[in-house]
């Protein structure tokens, strides 16, 4: 059952990602993300973290496609199909296979743990990240804060440049 | 006089140190009393040079005056350890010397004179600190700071030449003259750090340079090791020195620069690198010394043939000289591989000598050329007629530079002579010192060949109409020519008072040997 | 005796003096170099008398066993090369030897020196750097002096090198002339070659002695102990150096060139006292010389090859200064053979002879000179009535150097050629005699010419030949009763006089012996010679045009003075400035353009060709950036693993 | 049960799909995009991790689902400020082609 | 289970920072446009608070914080107060910048005030999440302030290339983490060294992301091959912003890798001795590309670029040259790091004062400045002289401590080669100095060369005539002109005494060098 479920999601994730890189239509490559992250979110549940499938739904398949839409929309404009590969698409090949050969090396070369996945209950999730990751958390808003306050300076509209 | 000497040797480095930083202060819109105040300061310097030059203590011998600061602890042990011996004394009093004489020539300086004055103090500082320092970090310190003002010295105020089949820019010249340099010091640092590596192996981790002598001499330096490291310091410090094939910087940066910069230049500069080859090859690799001498012997006999060779059909007055300076560091180079107490303590000499007569030719070359504005010895003639005193002095110093008995230059050179004659006591490459010594002599006569030519073709005989309003030398340049004349008159007829100094250190130096 | 120290110093310290005050004193400064060298000339006295009166008890004195004479030292210590004490060091000491043969030289130098000076007076007068000239005189007679009495052979090289600087001085001292500046040049460089050779020759020597000191070294060799390969070398290196000085073939290019200088400096720089110090040179070191053998040979050969050459170029010369500097070249081939024969005594005696001979010839010729502004002798002639005085000394002269019985240079001749014949093979003498008849004809060309010939009508005198002024007379005169009675020194006198064989002889004590069929010979040669001159040059009954034309092209050789000058110049253009362009551009071409500029400029290419990897493109940094990443991670892992 | 292995190489693949996006194309938008199936590989790796853990710390089985959290988090700011700059850039120069975006090279 | 407020005390200067930033932020809401200056201020005064608080509350601390996640001892100290001096020497050095070529002043201070709080947690993190977050609060910072000056195109693209490639690092960082974290289970640098050590959960999936966590920081370093990004946005940020990406982000980042490595890789001496080389190599490559790069540059911020990056390979030199308990070169690097910080800060505050008036930034531009503004010319000199590593300027001390160091560890030949590198990194700076000295001011009449056959041309000393008014800049502001004081004082301190900062930074090393 599990192997059957991971391996239509893999499928799935894998499917939408050579789409995201393969299209030339920025706006299917937007979908085939939304598609993509869903497929990872059911991973995350055949790994048994809710929580995070919650999130990845939540975040990704709502915030960042719909963040990407808007840019693509307002961006827009007649030359986005033309837009596909650069030059170096050979090379990226050869690049990212040679990255995988290393990672998938790497990840074969040692024998699978045999446990069952497990996963932790919802308010021990969120205690350590109270407590033992409060540091980090913390820094993470200021980054949201950065981002923000930076795309609002940046992408606003000019007229009162010096 | 317990205060003056134990202070003496910080105060003749800080002195033109604190003179240079003081001079950035002063109004850029007085250039006269940048000038007071650097004849002020040089002043002062020459005067602790001749102090320390007369308190050294000929029989004692050793490193006298000592001091030492901390600087940095262990593992690296680096500290502000100061010191002369016989070998550095002459050679202190000489930039002492020649920075005064330097200051003064600078007179003719009107642009951005304070700007000068800071950094031909600055130069003045970094030799003395070569030569007063008992550190191989500090020794290269100061080594890289008496470098580093040249750049702006000759780039700035120096003087573009087309020689109409080529061209010879300041900034070329600088811009040469200031990598070659600093490509030597890459290996004079590397140099230092293997010498410091090696010595770590040996549990002493250190820059002091008396421990590593001690070092050295009591065997703990692995020979092989010593003939691997020499050479980077032989090449190094021989490019400073004008080691063939690595002098061409010194000819074209006499050409671009002004007066008083080729005279530190010729005049103390070149002096480094055979000093570093003697401090700090000869006396912390001594095997590896040993074992390359007869290559140094060889090199330096190229030197001395090949400058005065090239000097032989070279128009520019300052190529001529700046090809002789190539020749006559050749003596240096070869005195130094005699190994021989009377090769190295004539090589000293000599060190001393040239120093005098190169700024005395370069003194001179400048007041033709500031009035003149052309130093093609092809187009100049019977300078005699309109400036008598100058060249009466070039005269002289033509004579000095052939070797003429009466003049330091012959005694150093004979004693550089004598020791490659000599030097087979020690070494087995007796045909090697014999041909160089023989060639050597050769040498001088060449130096004869072009001197009096350029005598005979640029000074003697009737001046063209257009010299007629040539006017003899300042009374600024004839009181530095003069004095200059007089050192080398003195010292070539009694050179015991530089001798006695000398021969004292350099015994204790080829101890190791 | 000791005060001896003093006949240089005096002079080397009028030196400074005259050269920075000159303008201030009396006369320009010459009274106080001639005082100096007449002092000196006082002294000499002193000196000979403390000599005579010296045993080898006397402090300092002993008798030196490799000459066999009794010498002299006095030492000041000058500096140490070296630290004092270690075995390689050496202690150099301002040192005098006072010997016969120092004696001898002194005597005539401070003399001929003397003379000289008082002749300058009037020669010179009104030149515009009077001062300077006899500030010159005064370095030249010091530095000569120092190396007539120095007792180290460093100490000679030093004064050698002086007394050369001041010939370069003097030569050049008309600089404005382009032909005296070459001269000077011409005569600095030719004898610098030479003195490598003797500055080599004596490193050598103190490579092996261990000292500069004369005595040790001749010690050493007398004792044979020296190096039979390093005798022979050094002293054929110190043959070099005697031969530039003493202007020996092939160095003898520069003293006829030298003439263009005043001629009292020609008189005594280029005729009695620093050309002879070649000579001087070798009979100091006579002792390796003679040690070696071979050396000696060579300075035989040299010098009867020189004097040889030297005499059929004087006859053809028609410079009137020159054919004595030929003349003079001639002679001290005639020394150096009389040396290589072992003849030290007849070396030195003639050497003395013909100083004092020389010195009038030219002293003589610079009378002519002052008066009549004229160098060529095809266009003098008759001046015997206008100059009387002048003729008669110059006469004097000219026939002492030929051979005329009685007179200075006759004696002097024949116990060279009695040396000669008794020391080498016998063509030598053969070819000697041919010199000294040679030497006769010159002599009696120039002085039948100058004086009795007839006068050439196209010269008009703008102003009239006058003889000489007291000044210049009172030297020539002086020195004339020397070239005439000079040679009476050399008999055994009644008395404690020996002659001066018994004087200055090496090893033994040589009395006068006079071989009688080479007198005979050489006296019918002279006197032959004379006459041919004069049935030629001043009764014309003779003409000489049947043998030039017959013997054209061999003249030509000669007069083109066998084109040595030509070859010397050719060396100079064609192959040593050819050299040294091309090591200029060798220098600035390949050392400085290829190995220097060369690396600088294929860094900043090799920059320029790098920058190029940053293409600007976001995704090739990105790529750059993968393909890193891989290669860094599988290089992590199979380090470790 | 699904190894963890598996897991792994789905990451890893899908990394290398993002890789492949980020090298080879030409818009900045999908270049942006592409990142986020980078991140997304990052995630899968930890959370399979997480899940597969055995124990080794007291909260190391969470840990890894923590990092996943800030990941999403730093990649939602990461793709907002990214568009927004892609925006500016768009404003300014009326293209968001990466192959013409090189002003500055070399 | 330690809970938030644990040892907070600890971290007050960080809460301060914050509470600095956000007041500034809001402060900006409530002036008016002409008082913006106020902001400077408030944020210079606060910095130079919170660095004296620090001194006073950390001075000895040595404790670990959050089981593991932070550290709080010497070397963080050390590294907060550079920090927060560093921001302090920025803030003074934009002030005139910004308010003549940039909008937005308080964001700009604001988020330049959270960049240091981020550059504080580099330095103190002691698990790579930490380590990580706390560099992406650095790293947005940056992207923000190199995208700063929107109307500018260069700026634009800086931005955008800046936020691709660091995005697409942080990608690979984060895989590199998720690798050691799935071979581990935890990413404390301690667990990295304890299983390097055991060899528990160690394998090629440790090693490979192990790896790719140096790939990203090789990316905030700017080593090659990972520096290509770093000419391209040098040149496209605005000046302050390029003087503190070289600075600030680099020695941060370094000061995040020198704790990585020294806690978590170097102790385990057999697994390390066979990385070295690998990290040696890396460190040649970079300085021998960045500084040959170099010699082709005309524009100074590119110059610069390449030449930071040519620094980067001396001080990786150091990194690879990192033994258990030797000091020596872990001193180095600070050393050096703090010496480079002087120098560039002098560098380019005497850049903005210039580009301040001028507004031109080729190396060519400076053509006689010397005769211009002398003060400016003589610190840019000063500048780059030390940067070649010229004595007397701190560049030569801590060169030559650093290569030493190197030296010493075995790597003689890299040092050699930093010395080699160092000497090719002459001759561009040697350029500029050219420009500034030798080269004659715009409008000033040509010099001609003194040909031998021509004319007697005028004296040789009458050139470089005054400059006419046109060309003529008026010295720098009084803050610039502090930074510049402050700067040169510090560069020729550290040239001639750096012994009282050693000792200093003697205490930060042993802190993450345990038995050193």
């Amino acid at each position: 059952m599990s192997w059957l479920l991971f391996g239509l999601l893999a499928v799935l994730t894998l499917g939408g990602g050579l789409g995201v890189v393969a299209t030339r239509n920025v706006v299917h490559a937007a979908l085939f993300l939304l598609l993509s992250l869903t497929a990872v979110a059911g991973v995350y549940l055949v790994l048994f973290a809710e929580f995070l499938a919650l999130v990845q739904i939540l975040i990704y398949g709502g915030a960042i496609v719909i963040v990407v839409l808007f840019a693509v929309m307002l961006t827009r404009s007649s030359d986005y199909p033309r837009i596909s590969d650069n030059r170096q698409w050979p090379l990226a090949v050869v690049a990212a296979l040679g990255v995988l050969g290393v990672l998938a090396a790497a990840f074969m070369s040692r024998p699978s743990p045999v446990t069952r996945p497990q996963s932790p209950v919802f308010d021990e999730l969120a205690s350590s990240l109270f407590t033992r990751w409060a540091v980090p958390f913390e820094v993470a808003s200021l980054v949201l804060l950065v981002a923000l306050i930076g795309a609002i300076i940046i992408a606003r509209a000019s007229g009162n440049e010096r | 006089m317990q205060a003056l000497d134990q202070a003496a040797l910080f105060l003749i480095v800080l002195a033109p140190l604190a003179g240079s930083l003081l001079a950035m202060f002063m109004s850029r819109d007085r250039p006269k009393d940048a000038w007071y105040f650097a004849i002020l300061v040089a002043a002062v310097t020459l005067a602790l040079s001749i102090y320390i030059f007369v308190r050294y203590d000929y029989t004692a011998g050793g490193y006298q005056l000592s001091r030492s600061f901390g600087w940095l602890g262990a593992p690296l042990d680096i500290n502000l350890s100061l010191g002369v011996d016989g070998i550095s004394a002459p050679l202190v009093l000489l930039n002492g010397i020649i920075l005064m004489g330097g200051v003064l020539i600078a007179q003719t300086i009107k642009h951005r004179t304070r700007d000068f004055f800071v950094l031909l103090l600055a130069l003045g500082a970094g030799v003395f600190g070569v030569f007063i320092v008992r550190d191989l970090f500090f020794l290269f310190f100061f080594y890289e700071l008496a470098v580093l003002p040249m750049y702006l010295l000759i780039g700035v105020w120096g003087s573009s030449t087309d020689f109409g089949t080529f061209l010879r820019t300041k900034e070329y010249g600088a811009m040469k003259l200031m990598l070659y340099l600093v490509a030597g010091s890459v290996l004079i640092w590397i140099g230092i750090l293997a010498l410091y590596l090696e010595a770590g192996q040996q549990g002493v981790s250190t820059f002091d340079m008396a421990k590593l002598s001690d070092l050295a001499r009591d065997g703990g330096l692995d020979p092989t090791v010593q003939r691997w490291i020499f050479p980077l310091f032989m090449i190094g410090f021989g490019v400073l020195a004008g080691l063939w094939p690595f002098h061409t910087w010194s000819p074209d940066g006499h050409v671009a620069a002004p007066t008083s910069v080729s005279m530190l230049h010729a005049g103390v500069l070149m002096k480094l690198g055979a000093y570093g080859i003697i401090r700090v090859g000869m006396d912390l690799t001594p095997a590896g010394a040993e074992f390359w001498m007869p290559v140094l012997i060889g090199l330096g006999t190229v030197n001395v043939l090949y400058g005065a060779i090239s000097a032989m059909s070279q128009g520019d007055l300052k190529y001529v000289i700046g090809y002789s300076s190539v020749s006559h560091m050749g003596y240096v180079l070869m005195g130094i591989a005699t190994l021989h107490p009377i090769g190295v303590a004539g090589a000293v000499l000599q060190m001393f000598s040239h120093g005098i007569m190169t700024a005395l030719f370069f003194v001179l070359v400048g007041a033709i050329y500031d009035r003149a504005h052309i130093r093609d010895s092809h187009i100049l003639n019977g300078l005699f007629k309109r400036m008598g005193v100058v060249s009466f002095c070039f005269a002289i110093a033509g004579l000095a530079s052939l070797g003429l008995p009466g003049f330091s230059g012959f005694i150093a050179e004979f004693m550089v002579f004598t020791g490659a004659f000599q030097s087979d006591v020690r070494l087995g490459f007796v045909p090697m010192a014999l041909l160089a010594g023989g060639l050597g002599v050769v040498g001088a006569a060449i130096t004869a060949v072009y001197i009096l030519r350029l005598l005979a073709r640029t000074f003697f005989g009737e001046a063209d109409r257009q010299w007629a309003h040539l006017t003899d030398a300042s009374p600024v340049e004839k009181g530095v020519a003069g004095a200059f004349v007089l050192i080398l008159v003195v010292v070539g007829v009694w050179p015991e008072p530089f001798l006695r100094v000398i021969n004292v250190s350099v015994a204790t130096l080829l101890e190791a040997f | 005796m000791e005060l001896a120290w003093l006949i240089p110093v005096l002079s080397f310290i009028a030196f400074p003096i005259i050269v920075f005050w000159g303008k201030r004193l009396p006369g320009g400064g010459a009274p106080l170099a001639i005082g100096a060298i007449a002092a000196g000339f006082a002294l000499f006295w002193v000196a000979l008398l403390g000599f005579l009166a010296a045993t080898p008890d006397t402090e300092h004195c002993l008798t030196d066993a490799a000459t066999g004479t009794l010498a002299c030292n006095f030492q000041r210590a000058w500096f140490n090369a070296g630290l004092p004490g270690l075995p390689d060091s050496v202690a150099l000491s301002w040192g005098m030897t006072i010997d016969p043969l120092a004696l001898a030289m002194l005597g005539m130098v401070t003399l001929v020196a003397l003379m000289v000076q008082i002749y300058s007076l009037g020669y010179m007068k009104g030149d515009p750097h009077f001062g300077w000239y006899y500030a010159c005189h005064a370095l030249f007679a010091a530095a000569m002096l120092t190396l007539v009495l120095a007792d180290s052979f460093l100490l000679l090289y030093v004064a050698w090198e002086l007394v050369g600087a001041c010939s370069y001085l003097l030569i050049g001292f008309w600089h404005e002339r382009p032909a005296a500046r070459e001269a000077a040049k011409k005569a600095f460089i030719v004898t610098r070659l030479g003195d490598v050779g003797l500055l080599l020759g004596i490193l050598l020597l103190w490579r092996e002695v261990g000292s500069f000191s004369m005595t040790a070294a001749f010690e050493l060799a007398h004792s044979g102990e020296m190096s039979h390969g390093v005798a022979t070398a050094s002293s054929l290196l110190m043959l070099l150096g005697a031969m530039g000085k003493s202007a020996q073939f092939p160095f003898h290019v520069w003293l006829p060139d030298a003439m263009e200088g005043p001629t009292p400096v020609s008189a005594l720089i280029h005729a009695a006292t620093m050309v002879a110090a070649g000579v001087y040179l070798v009979a100091r070191a006579f002792p390796i010389f003679q040690y070696s053998g071979d050396a000696l040979m060579a300075v035989a050969i040299v010098g009867l090859v020189t004097a040889l050459m030297a005499s059929t170029i004087a006859l053809t010369s028609t410079d009137l200064k020159r054919i004595l500097a030929y003349s003079t070249i001639s002679h001290l081939g005639l020394m150096m053979l009389s040396l290589g024969a072992g003849g030290y005594t007849a070396a030195l005696f003639h050497l003395l002879a013909h100083g004092f001979s020389k010195a009038l010839l030219f002293l003589g010729a610079g009378s002519v000179l002052h008066s009549t502004e004229q160098q060529d002798i095809r266009h003098m002639g008759g001046l015997r009535k206008a100059m009387p005085l002048t003729a008669l000394l110059f006469s004097l002269g000219a026939m002492s150097l030929g051979g005329i019985p009685i007179l200075a240079g006759f004696w002097s001749k024949d116990e060279v050629l009695s040396a000669v014949s008794h020391g080498l093979h016998p063509v030598f003498i053969v070819l000697a005699l041919v010199t000294a008849l040679l030497s006769a004809l010159y002599m009696a060309r120039a002085m039948f010419v100058v004086f009795f010939g007839p006068s050439p009508e196209s010269e008009h005198h703008d102003h009239p030949v006058h003889d000489a002024p007291l000044a210049m007379a009172a030297p020539m005169v002086l020195l004339g009763v020397l070239a005439a009675g000079f040679g009476l020194i050399s008999f055994n006198w009644p008395g404690s006089f020996g002659g001066i064989g018994s004087f200055l002889f090496y090893h033994e004590p040589e009395g006068f012996h006079f071989t009688w069929w080479l007198g005979i010979l050489s006296t019918i040669l002279a006197v032959a010679a004379f006459a041919f001159g004069y049935l030629v040059y001043v009764r014309k009954s003779l003409s000489l045009e049947g043998f030039r034309r017959s013997f054209a092209p061999a003249i030509r050789v000669v007069e083109r003075k066998y084109y040595v000058d030509e070859l010397y110049q050719w060396v100079v253009d064609r192959v040593v400035m050819v050299f040294s362009r091309f090591i200029a551009l060798f220098d600035r071409a390949v050392v400085n353009d290829v190995l220097v500029n060369g690396p600088a400029n294929s860094a900043r290419r090799l920059g320029v060709a790098m920058r190029l990897h940053v293409t600007g493109h976001v995704y090739s940094y990105a790529l750059v950036m993968a393909l890193g990443a891989a290669a860094l991670a599988i290089l992590w892992w199979w380090r470790v693993a | 049960m699904v190894p963890l292995t598996y897991f792994q190489l789905l990451s890893a693949a899908l990394f290398a799909i993002g890789l492949y996006g980020v090298l080879a194309r030409r818009s900045a938008v999908l270049i942006v995009l592409s990142i986020e199936l980078m991140l997304n590989a990052v995630n899968i790796n930890l959370i399979a991790a997480a899940s597969h853990m055995d124990g080794v710390g007291r909260f190391s089985n969470f840990d890894g689902q923590i990092i996943a959290i800030f990941v999403i988090t730093i990649a939602a700011a990461e793709v907002g400020l990214a568009l927004a700059i892609i925006l500016r850039m768009y404003r300014n120069r009326a293209t968001v082609d990466v192959d013409e975006i090189n002003l500055m090279k070399w | 289970m330690p809970g938030l407020t644990e040892n907070l005390l600890l971290l007050t200067p960080e809460f301060a920072l914050t509470g600095l930033a956000l007041l500034v932020l809001a402060v900006d809401l409530f002036l008016p446009e002409s008082r913006k200056g106020w902001l400077a201020l408030i944020s210079i005064v606060g910095l130079l608070g919170l660095a004296v608080l620090s001194v006073v509350m950390l001075q000895g601390r040595e404790e670990t914080l959050y089981g593991g996640l932070l550290a709080v001892d010497r070397f963080a100290l050390v590294f907060k107060v550079f920090f927060l001096g560093l921001g302090v020497l920025i803030i003074l050095s934009s002030v005139d910048f910004v308010r003549k070529h940039l909008s937005h002043p308080g964001e700009f201070y604001g988020i330049l005030l959270l960049s240091i709080l981020g550059m504080n947690f580099m330095a103190q993190a002691r698990e790579l999440l930490t380590a990580y977050i706390a560099l992406e609060l650095l790293s947005f910072s940056l992207y923000v302030l190199t995208a700063y000056a929107r109307s500018n195109p260069k700026s634009n693209e800086a931005g955008l290339k800046y936020i691709i490639i660091g995005a697409f690092s942080s990608a690979l960082l984060l895989y590199g983490l998720s690798m050691v974290y799935s071979s581990l289970g935890t990413t404390s640098f301690a667990a990295i060294r304890d299983a390097l050590a055991s060899g528990a959960g160690a394998g090629p999936t440790l090693w490979v992301g192990l790896a790719l966590l140096i790939v990203g920081l090789g990316f905030k370093l700017a080593a090659v091959p990972f520096h290509m990004w770093a000419p391209d946005v040098y040149e496209g940020a605005s000046l302050p912003v390029t003087a503190y990406l070289a600075i600030g982000s680099k020695a941060a980042a370094f000061a995040l890798v020198l704790r990585l490595f020294a806690e978590g890789i170097v102790p385990v001496v057999d697994i390390w001795s066979r990385w070295q080389i690998i990290v040696a190599v890396m460190a040649a490559v970079t300085m021998l590309v960045g500084n040959l790069v170099a010699l082709a540059q005309r524009n100074l911020k590119r110059l610069m670029a390449y030449s930071s990056i040519g620094h980067v390979g001396f001080l990786l030199a150091g990194i690879a040259a990192l033994g258990p308990g030797d000091t020596l070169v872990a001193n180095g690097i600070i050393l050096y790091l703090v010496g480079y910080a002087v120098t560039s800060i002098v560098v380019f505050a005497a850049l903005i004062a210039f580009f301040n008036h001028t507004g031109q930034e080729e190396i060519a531009d400076l053509a006689g400045l010397a005769d211009r503004q002398p003060f400016l010319a003589a610190a840019l000199a000063i500048g780059m002289f030390s940067l070649s590593g010229l004595p007397i300027f701190a560049g030569f001390t801590i060169k030559f401590y650093l290569f030493t160091a190197v030296a010493r560890a075995g790597f003689l030949w890299l040092a050699a080669l930093a010395v080699f590198a160092s000497f090719i990194s002459l001759y561009y700076y040697l350029q500029v100095i050219r420009q500034m000295y030798i080269q004659p001011a715009p409008g000033a009449p040509p010099e001609q060369s003194h040909g031998h056959a021509a004319e007697p041309p005028p004296d040789s000393n009458a050139h470089g005539a005054a400059p006419d008014a046109a060309s003529a800049i008026p010295s720098p502001g009084w803050r610039l002109a502090l930074v510049l004081g402050l700067g040169l004082a510090g560069v020729f301190w550290l040239g001639v005494y750096p012994a009282p900062l050693v000792a200093i930074i003697e205490g930060a090393s042993r802190a993450i060098l345990p038995g050193g």
